[in-house]
């Protein structure tokens, strides 16, 4: 089947591409959004993206169980750096009362 | 013992920094002390020197042994005395104690210190004066700038930092570069001994000789330094204090000159040639140039640095030149300057400690309150203006001697044209010994002739009458100093294939009588060289 | 007794060593012993060696003492020629130079550096003894700049004063400008010839066709003779010497009359078979030195300090010298020499001891009537004076007409302008004389306490007044019947065994005869001229001068020379100079070669700490740009 | 099936891009992952669909949005100043990487191949296979997770607990 | 599944730290254990214990020579280099940190034990190429770095610095997530080294997927090298941070990245020929932009650590020359590098706390005559600082030397010249501490402060400072056997790992 239709009717690659645009979308938040606490939302999405092209991956080699160990492993991942996000940003915003990371911007140059 | 006996060279070069760490151990509180075992142990490095070196005769000490091999290249320990360096090194280690005696009370804090620092540096100046070996040599050059920063740095004038800074930022960029050739050229011959470079660069292409060259060339052509190249100098002389000026003159300049002869020209002898032209003018130039700068100083020892600039260009020119009078002149002349410029800033080291400036119109009428000094100041102005029967005019002399007959077409021109430096060395040197040391005493409050009250004592005069004597040595019997350099001079501008010589062929209408001893070698000349049947147009 | 001659230069040396290190503490005796001592034995030394020469086939004594500076193809051996040429002039050294180390005991005596003053006058008779036996170019240009630096020390002598130290630099850096010259010369010689030693430089030029290496030869030559215009002063080098006279007097009468300002024409004597094959330069040198003859003399017309007249006059007469040479009789320029040394130098002492006598009084306007007080120096100054106004029969006459003879044969041009310079000569001389000594005193008070000078002054007055007529002897002129001795006794060192001789003996007795007539007459006439406006009183000549007020002026000022070489020559070399240090070498070099560099490597430092914003977000997106990099590689 | 899921999740990652109000942006991240969930359905693997459920909505958010509750900060503060540049360079990036994605998964021979011969094998991905496979090939992942997370609580306790 | 006791031994070195760091997870529990001194000191003992104990397991397999391999991990001998340059630089780092955080008044026990796990995470990432192992590695050292840079909570530059690199850091491990799971992808296997395989056996090494994939295990690679332009995270990070932690990332961080891309990319993706190709062409622009950025940019900084920062960023350039040249000589100047860099930046950032300054802002004022006050510490000083320039006789020229020579061997002169010229200016800012510390007196005011402020007592800090002088200069004068002993074999000795 050809490209387009092969996205469309939920082929391999139509996962990829969803992963992809996941993945594209989580920057987009980190690049473009000041709170501190979407762009961290933005960073989980880049983790979900890539668990989505993880789990295709495995389903189109005739479910891998290594990848799916790894699904657990990164979902791992996320939690902690969710902890020591949160905590970080918590910190800042202890110490600054903001959430903005453009106003967290006291080292420079 | 019997290790002293077989590496007399090893021991020279490091000695003096095992000496400088014990000093900078001491405590400040026994500065004084260390002060002392400093010219102590420096003096006894000299008597060794001298004792080993000359003791040894004609013969070449030499060291070498493998170091290292840093994945793949090897590295030798190779250290040598030959014809080339030998009295170089005894120049260094002549002037180490010298300096530190004559500027036993210019300096007041951490002298303990500042001993210890010079002793470092007299390593680095022996270390690249023996090395054989290029990474060796490259190592003591730049470790040698170490010491000297500091030195400038932290005893220095108010310019200090600035002086400093440019200083070894100057002379890096030109190593560095440097360095990369020398990488290159390595990596082409398979390790640093110079024969093989000699070899590896042979086989090289032109073109990429003559960068390689140029590379070696701009390296050593700042430290000696060659015209465009010098702006580091007045800073670093006027700012360093008097022991730094002295030493920079004294022998890390000639390092710069050394380093052509002993590496530049025998490794790259068709670049070397190539170069000679550029090379002459700028040390033409570095000659008149220098003079008329110097001439304008108005602080004596701006003036002095600057008159370095012109004596070093005397130097480049001979090396140019290709001639064995030339270069042989340029070798003598390397010393000339070690000693007449070493002299004259601890002459004006001397004055500073007194008159607290060294503006030439604070004084005037100093012969009268210092005849001693006086004295000792016009013999040393007068051998670094090249008077005969000082070690100033040998020097010259052969220079444009060899430069005249050098077989490249612009020889003449160029030894006519240096031959004013002459004139305007007497013009600035003798204008500023008569502004400051003749005429009516400078009488008003603040000038420096006022602050003048006592005459060189016992240790100043012990200090320069050394010098004097060398002066006066060197001007009258320069074989002393040069015969160990005819051969290998000789021999290398034989392996360089230097054009022979260009002189004038007149034919006698008649035979001359058999001329004396010195006539043959002439005559042979005349028939044996190509290039002397053309007649001068 | 030959291996005692090395003796003869370093004696005087020994002396002033001794003079410079101990003569402070050993006290005035002693130095003038060890300084008088050492020049007379040196003079005694010197008529051994003169004889011995004397004794030899060839009239030369060869003596060699060892390698000096042998290098490559060069070597200079230390060795003495004793010839002719060179012992004659030795003798006149040593001589003349024993007798006024003796006047200047008397000269000298009030003053406190006299043991400097003695280590200095020993040291130049060292040097000139160098200049003069060398037997290598290098060694006589060892000399040539020692006598430099010597009369620099002794015309600086009082250097606490404001005048005398720039005379002292004057003269040293003037000479050096002709030192280039020699340095030049000598290197074109040794490409040329392969060596720098006299003897065989000589013989290889002397075996030379006239026509080979003619371009050289008169290129090393030219060299050459500009170091003798310096040594000297000659156009355009000679304006040290009038200034030189800030030096004490026996100085001016020793160094810059006697002996150092000769050694150009002694050089040249030296060389005589290289110049003659250079022809260009022989009517060069014949023409400088007519040019500078009547150019001094005339300055001398009008100055008002009697050292300065003499110094003027000591100028034109090298003029005379250098114009014999010129017109290639070697013999006659160096005989003028011989004869000049007597009188000039007797002339100088002659002033100094009137200077003394009047107290350092140097102005002639103010002298006048000396002749009552002080008759010795008067007696012996007449002989001097007329002996330069080349009054017939004194020795004076016999060199002068020798050369203007020889000048008319090479050009009657020459001729002309020499017998103007007589003519001033006789005129400024009898000037001098004349205010010195008759008439009656201008300045009363001085005049009073004014007295003969003490023995050790006059004697040497006497001495040199005898040589003065004696010295006729040597070179009584053919033309009038003498046989031209000294061209003979000189033949062996001038022509250097040349094929072809220095010049032909064409012209006649008849023509010598009416030449020097003229001359003579005109010459007698300017004299009896100038005594007759100075007998009594400045009137006339005051007179005179308001009625040329510009040309007095011009004289007077000396042509303006020495203001227009500041104007012209050193002012713009210290402008260039300070444009170099300040523009070129601080700004263009230091500036936009080496700080401009640092400067603009900060600077694009500064532009890049602009990235570190400090938000995150610019990170990020830095972060994303680069793996947007990575990927276009990658896939590229 | 497929598409709507797709669409859930792609819809809401993009709503919560633009959403202003952080807590509704964080229920659309609610929504992105149930979306996610769903895919993984559809790719026969139920244990991660529940993972995902359980530990990012369940877990992940709800910290997330504790702590949005805690720091009331709900509304984007105003921007100091506008930065067109960042803004407009990361668009035009973004967008480039997308569309870059979508062209090379298309051009990618490998996935071509593998979805072809991956299609045929549907097999569900059950809890037994993955226990075997984590406890014995990854042990020592395992232990490093654990470790990870120790060292995470640790952190996280370093930088808040108020008296330490 | 049981493992034989050789290779317990080897997994112990990996072991005994997060044993360590749970021990002191548990004493640190005490509430007050800022007034309890011994309480500190046993954690900070217990925390040297455990750093000192592996180091001993590693040198006695160094010595042993064995290089097991088992579960994912390959204890060869780059990994046993790897663990010996992370342990000591852990040590050194606590040994420093007693000293600092004593001085900064807050001295905690969870610094010591996420530090003690950023070590064991370092040294897994370093000895695999198990992609699995790998990430848990990566996020394993990374996330108690991220704590541990906003661990001084009392200063409010902390917490921020920590969020900034906390985000970057997230981003880049993203990518280099999703990078391997592309990988994996396309080639049905985890172990990046058999992937490499498979991938070239069906003929996919040029698949753009792959090559994406590629690209971003680089930039993961590449942000924690910090190479431009990854590398805005790094002066922040290292101001923010307290003085041992930053010598720490800038060391340890910097170190285990590179001996991992040598890993990965240098060995087990070379089947895949053109990636090994782009990743160098790659890399020598990174290393130019590097060089260039990263030492103009330090030239103009006053504040001294973000000085010591940006010249670490100039120092990764160099260290990515070596990848250009790319030749195992290289490489072993670039393990060579890492070892005297090693000593020289913790040597820098020791003399901060060995010279008691603490605070937000460190500037070269701060430092005025500190050398004559200190001669130890000031000679220590010019010895880092004139080796970070490159001046023999000091190590650090030796490493500059082996990366250059190789560089001009395999014909990048250019590169070369630019390398020189960079270190040229690098030495204009390094002379700028020496003439702080030597050649300029201190203010007036300053002194007054110094006056006041009680005596400073850093007897650990400064010992380490000696250590390190110590090791530099060894590195100047027995280069050989640091080259060829100790990184040379760490290279050649595994078998295969240099093709």
């Amino acid at each position: 089947m050809s490209g387009l239709d092969a996205i469309l009717q939920g082929g391999l690659q139509g996962y990829l591409v969803v992963a992809l645009l996941l993945f594209a979308i989580g920057l987009a938040t980190v690049l473009l959004r000041r709170t501190l606490l979407m762009q961290f939302m933005g960073v989980e999405l880049m983790l979900n993206a890539a668990n989505v092209a993880l789990l295709a991956f495995a389903r189109f080699r005739g479910g891998d169980a290594q990848a799916m160990v790894f699904y657990l492993f990164i979902i791992a991942v996320a939690a902690c750096e969710a902890a020591i996000g949160l905590a970080l940003v918590i910190g800042l915003y202890r110490h600054r009362d903001t959430t903005d990371s453009d106003r967290a911007a006291s080292l420079k140059q | 013992m019997t290790w002293l006996n077989s590496h007399p060279l090893s021991f020279l070069v490091f000695a003096p920094t095992l000496l400088g760490l014990v000093l900078m151990a001491l405590p400040q509180t026994m500065a004084r002390l260390a002060r002392m075992l400093g010219f102590m142990g420096a003096l006894a490095f000299f008597v060794l020197s001298l004792a080993w070196l000359l003791g040894h005769g004609a013969g070449d000490v030499i060291e070498r042994a493998p170091w290292f091999t840093l994945v793949g290249l090897p590295v030798d320990y190779a250290l040598t005395v030959d014809g080339l360096n030998l009295w170089l090194v005894i120049l260094t280690t002549f002037l180490v104690p010298l300096t530190m005696l004559g500027t036993w009370n210019s300096l007041k804090d951490r002298i303990g210190t500042f001993a210890a620092l010079f002793l470092l540096l007299e390593t680095g100046m022996l270390g690249a004066l023996m090395a054989q070996d290029l990474f060796f040599f490259y190592l003591f050059w730049e470790a040698m700038l170490i010491p000297m920063y500091f030195m400038i740095g932290v005893w220095g004038g108010d310019e200090r930092r600035y002086a400093a800074n440019k200083f070894f930022l100057f002379t890096l960029s030109g190593s560095l570069l440097w360095l990369v050739a020398l990488l290159y050229l390595a990596n082409k011959a398979g390790g640093f001994n110079p024969l093989l470079m000699g070899q590896a660069a042979s086989t090289l292409p032109f073109g990429v000789q003559s960068w390689l060259f140029i590379a070696f060339a701009v390296a050593f052509a700042i430290k000696v330094p060659l015209f465009p190249l010098h702006t580091w100098l007045p800073d670093a002389h006027v700012q360093a204090p008097t022991a730094g000026s002295v030493i920079l003159a004294g022998v890390l300049l000639k390092l710069g000159g050394y380093g052509f002869i002993r590496f530049a020209i025998p490794m790259f002898p068709q670049a070397a040639m190539h170069y000679a032209k550029p090379i002459a003018l700028l040390s033409v130039i570095a000659i008149i140039y220098g003079a008329l700068v110097a001439m304008v100083q108005r602080d004596v020892k701006k003036l002095v640095a600057y008159s370095s600039v012109s004596h070093m260009g005397f130097v480049m020119l001979g090396l140019a030149s290709f001639t064995v009078i030339g270069t042989q002149g340029a070798m003598l002349q390397m010393l000339n300057h070690g000693i007449s410029t070493g002299a004259l800033f601890l002459l004006v080291g001397m004055l500073y400690d007194r008159a607290h400036t060294r503006m030439i119109a604070d004084f005037g009428g100093v012969a009268v309150k210092m005849p001693v000094f006086t004295t000792f100041f016009l013999i040393v102005t007068l051998s670094s203006i090249g008077l005969p029967l000082t070690n100033g005019f040998v020097g010259e002399f052969w220079i444009l001697n060899g430069t005249f007959l050098s077989g490249f077409s612009w020889g003449r021109l160029y030894a006519c044209l240096a031959t004013s430096g002459v004139l305007l060395g007497a013009v600035y040197m003798l204008w500023m010994f008569k502004r400051v040391f003749w005429g009516p005493e400078n009488k008003d409050e603040d000038s420096g002739t006022h602050h003048l009250h006592t005459d060189l004592n016992a240790r100043e005069i012990a200090v320069m009458l050394p010098l004097v004597v060398l002066i006066l040595w060197m001007g009258v019997h320069p074989r002393t100093f040069v015969a160990a350099s005819e051969t290998p001079v000789t021999a290398l501008l034989k392996n360089a294939q230097a054009p022979a010589p260009r002189t004038f062929l007149l034919k006698p209408a008649v035979a001359a009588p058999a001329p004396e001893a010195h006539a043959p070698e002439a005559n042979a000349g005349h028939a044996a060289e190509p290039a002397a049947h053309e007649v001068h147009r | 007794m030959n291996k005692y001659y090395w003796l003869i230069p370093i004696l005087p040396l020994l002396g002033s060593l001794f003079n410079g290190l101990l003569g402070k503490r050993a006290g005035k005796r002693v130095v003038t012993a060890v300084g008088v001592g050492v020049v007379f034995v040196a003079l005694l030394l010197a008529l051994s060696a003169f004889f011995a020469m004397k004794g030899t086939a060839d009239h030369r004594l060869l003596l060699n003492y060892g390698e000096w500076m042998a290098t490559g193809s060069l070597s200079v051996p230390f060795g003495l020629v004793v010839d002719s040429l060179s012992g004659t002039m030795m003798l006149i050294i040593t001589g003349i130079g024993f007798l006024i180390h003796l006047y200047s005991v008397g000269y000298m005596h009030e003053d406190e550096g006299y043991a400097r003053f003695f280590c200095y006058l020993n040291l130049f008779v060292f040097f000139m003894l160098t200049l003069v036996l060398g037997s290598s170019l290098v060694l006589m240009f060892v000399g040539w700049e020692g006598v430099g630096l010597c009369s620099y020390l002794l015309i600086g002598y009082f250097f606490e004063t404001d005048y005398a130290p720039d005379a002292g630099l004057k003269a040293f850096l003037t000479n050096r400008v002709g030192d280039l010259g020699v340095i030049i010369g000598m290197m074109v010689l040794f490409a040329a010839f392969g060596t720098l030693t006299v003897s065989d430089l000589l013989t290889q030029a002397g075996h030379l066709a006239p026509e080979v290496g003619f371009g050289v030869l008169t290129f090393a030559t030219l060299m050459l003779f500009m170091g003798a215009t310096g040594k000297s002063a000659q156009l355009p080098l000679y304006l040290w010497l009038p200034d030189a006279m800030a030096g004490p007097t026996p100085v001016s009468a020793l160094i810059h009359a006697a002996t150092m300002v000769t050694s150009g024409i002694y050089l040249i004597c030296r060389l005589a078979p290289v110049f003659t094959l250079a022809p260009i330069t022989m009517t060069v040198v014949a023409w400088v030195g007519a040019a500078t003859a009547l150019f001094a003399a005339t300055i001398g017309l009008v100055q008002r300090d009697i050292k300065k007249v003499l110094a003027y006059s000591t100028v034109s007469q090298l003029g005379f010298m250098f114009l014999g040479l010129g017109a290639s009789g070697f013999a006659a320029g160096f005989f003028h020499v011989f004869t000049h040394a007597w009188f000039k130098a007797l002339l100088f002492l002659g002033a100094g001891s009137v200077i003394l006598a009047m107290h350092h009084e140097q102005d002639l306007f103010k002298m006048g009537g000396l002749k009552a007080k002080m008759p010795i120096t008067f007696w012996t100054m007449l002989i001097a004076t007329l002996a330069i106004i080349g009054f017939p029969g004194t020795s004076g006459f016999a060199s002068k007409d020798e050369i203007l003879y020889l000048a008319y044969l090479k050009s009657p041009a020459l001729w002309v302008i020499g017998v103007l310079a007589a003519c001033c000569t006789a005129f400024y001389m009898l000037r001098l004389f004349t205010l010195t000594f008759l008439g009656q005193a201008r300045d009363h008070h001085t005049y009073d306490h004014a007295h003969e000078s003490p023995t050790t002054m006059t004697l040497p007055l006497a001495v040199l007044a005898l040589g003065t007529l004696l010295a006729v002897g040597l070179g009584w002129p053919k033309a009038f019947g003498g046989d031209f001795r000294i061209e003979a006794w000189l033949a062996s060192a001038t022509t250097f065994g040349q094929l072809h001789a220095a010049h032909g003996e064409h012209g006649s007795h008849g023509l010598a005869w009416a030449l020097a007539t003229v001359s003579t007459v005109l010459g007698l006439g300017f004299a009896a001229f100038g005594y007759l406006s100075y007998k009594d009183g400045l009137a006339v000549s005051e007179a005179r001068a308001a009625k040329f007020p510009f040309l007095h002026d011009l004289l007077l000022n000396k042509y303006y020379v020495d203001e227009g070489v500041e104007l012209y020559l050193l002012r713009p070399i210290r402008w260039f100079g300070n444009v170099l240090w300040k523009l070129f070498d601080v700004i263009i070099i230091d500036g936009v070669g080496v700080n401009l560099p640092g400067a603009l490597t900060r600077v694009s430092g500064d532009f890049t700490a602009l990235f570190q914003t400090g938000r995150v977000r610019n990170y990020a997106l830095s972060m994303a740009l680069g793996a947007a990099l990575l990927l276009y590689v990658f896939l590229k | 099936m497929f598409i709507t899921f797709a669409l859930i999740t792609l819809l809401g990652g993009l709503a919560m891009l633009l959403q202003k109000n952080v807590i509704v942006a964080g229920l659309c991240m609610v929504a992105t992952f149930f979306g996610v969930a769903g895919l993984f359905v559809l790719l026969a693997n139920p244990v991660a669909a529940a993972l995902q459920l359980i530990v990012y909505s369940g877990a992940i958010m709800v910290l997330v949005l504790f702590v949005i509750m805690m720091l009331n900060s709900h509304e984007e503060e105003k921007a100091q100043s506008a930065r067109p540049i960042q803004r407009w360079v990361s668009l035009a990036l973004v967008a480039a990487l997308a569309l870059g994605a979508v062209k090379l998964v298309l051009a990618s021979p490998g996935v071509k191949a593998l979805a072809l011969n991956g299609a045929t094998m549907p097999q569900a991905m059950t809890l037994q296979k993955v226990g075997t496979a984590l406890f014995a090939d990854h042990l020592l992942g395992f232990e490093v997770a654990g470790l990870l997370l120790l060292a995470a609580m640790i952190g996280a306790v370093a930088l808040t607990k108020r008296n330490l | 599944m049981n493992l034989s006791p050789s290779q317990w031994s080897a997994l112990l070195p990996l072991l005994l730290p997060s044993v360590g760091a749970c021990l002191i997870a548990i004493m640190s529990m005490d509430k007050d254990q800022v007034t309890e001194k011994w309480i500190r000191g046993v954690m900070y003992a217990t925390a040297l214990l455990a750093v000192g104990a592996s180091f001993y397991y590693l040198t006695v397999l160094w010595n042993s020579g064995g290089q097991p391999s088992f579960f994912q991990l390959r204890m060869d001998r780059l990994a046993q280099f790897t663990g010996i340059f992370v342990l000591v630089a852990s040590a050194l780092t606590i040994l420093q940190g007693w000293d600092h955080f004593h001085q900064e008044g807050w001295v905690k026990g969870e610094t010591l034990c996420l530090l003690l796990f950023a070590v064991t995470g370092m040294m897994l990432f370093a000895s695999t190429t198990h992609f699995v192992v790998l990430f848990l590695g990566l996020e394993l050292f990374s996330l108690p770095l991220y704590a541990l840079v906003g661990t001084v909570r009392l200063r409010p530059e902390s917490s921020e610095g920590g969020m900034k690199y906390f985000l970057t850091g997230a981003v880049a491990s993203s990518c280099f997530l999703m990078g391997g799971v592309l990988i994996y992808g396309l080639s049905g296997t985890l172990d990046l080294g058999t992937a490499a395989m498979l991938l070239r056996a069906q003929g996919l090494a040029l698949d753009p997927l792959v090559l994406v994939g590629a690209a971003l295990l680089l930039v993961g690679f590449l942000f924690k090298v910090s190479a431009v332009p990854f590398h805005q995270w790094t002066p922040d990070a290292y101001e923010a941070s307290p003085h041992p932690i930053a010598g720490f990332m800038s060391v340890a961080t910097k170190g285990v990245a590179l001996i991992a891309l040598l890993r990965i990319f240098g060995n087990s993706l070379t089947p895949l020929a053109g990636v090994g190709a782009r990743m160098q062409s790659v890399v020598a622009v990174l290393a130019v932009a590097t060089l260039v950025l990263g030492n103009l940019t330090a030239l103009v900084q006053s504040n001294v650590k973000r000085m010591l920062a940006y010249s670490s960023i100039s120092h990764a350039g160099y260290l990515l020359l070596g990848f250009v040249a790319g030749t195992p000589a290289a490489y072993t100047g670039v393990l060579y590098y890492l070892v005297i860099y090693l000593a020289m930046n913790m040597g820098a950032f020791g003399l901060l706390t060995a010279f008691g300054l603490v605070g937000d802002q460190i500037t070269f004022d701060d430092l005025r005559g500190l050398g004559w006050k200190r001669p130890a510490m000031g000679i220590a000083a010019a010895i880092f600082m004139l080796s970070l320039a490159g001046i023999p006789p000091m190590g650090g020229f030796y490493g500059k030397y082996m990366i250059f020579r190789e560089l001009v061997a395999t014909g990048h002169v250019g590169m070369a010249i630019l390398g020189v010229l960079a270190s040229l200016v690098s030495a204009y800012y390094y002379l700028r501490f020496l003439v702080a510390l030597y050649l300029q007196a201190p203010s007036a005011e300053a002194e007054r402060l110094a006056s006041d402020r009680p005596a400073v007592h850093a007897p650990f800090a400064g010992g380490t400072v000696l250590v390190c002088a110590a090791i530099v200069l060894a590195g100047g004068f027995l280069q050989t056997f640091l080259a060829d002993g100790f990184a040379r074999r760490a290279l050649v000795d595994v078998a295969g790992l240099i093709r």
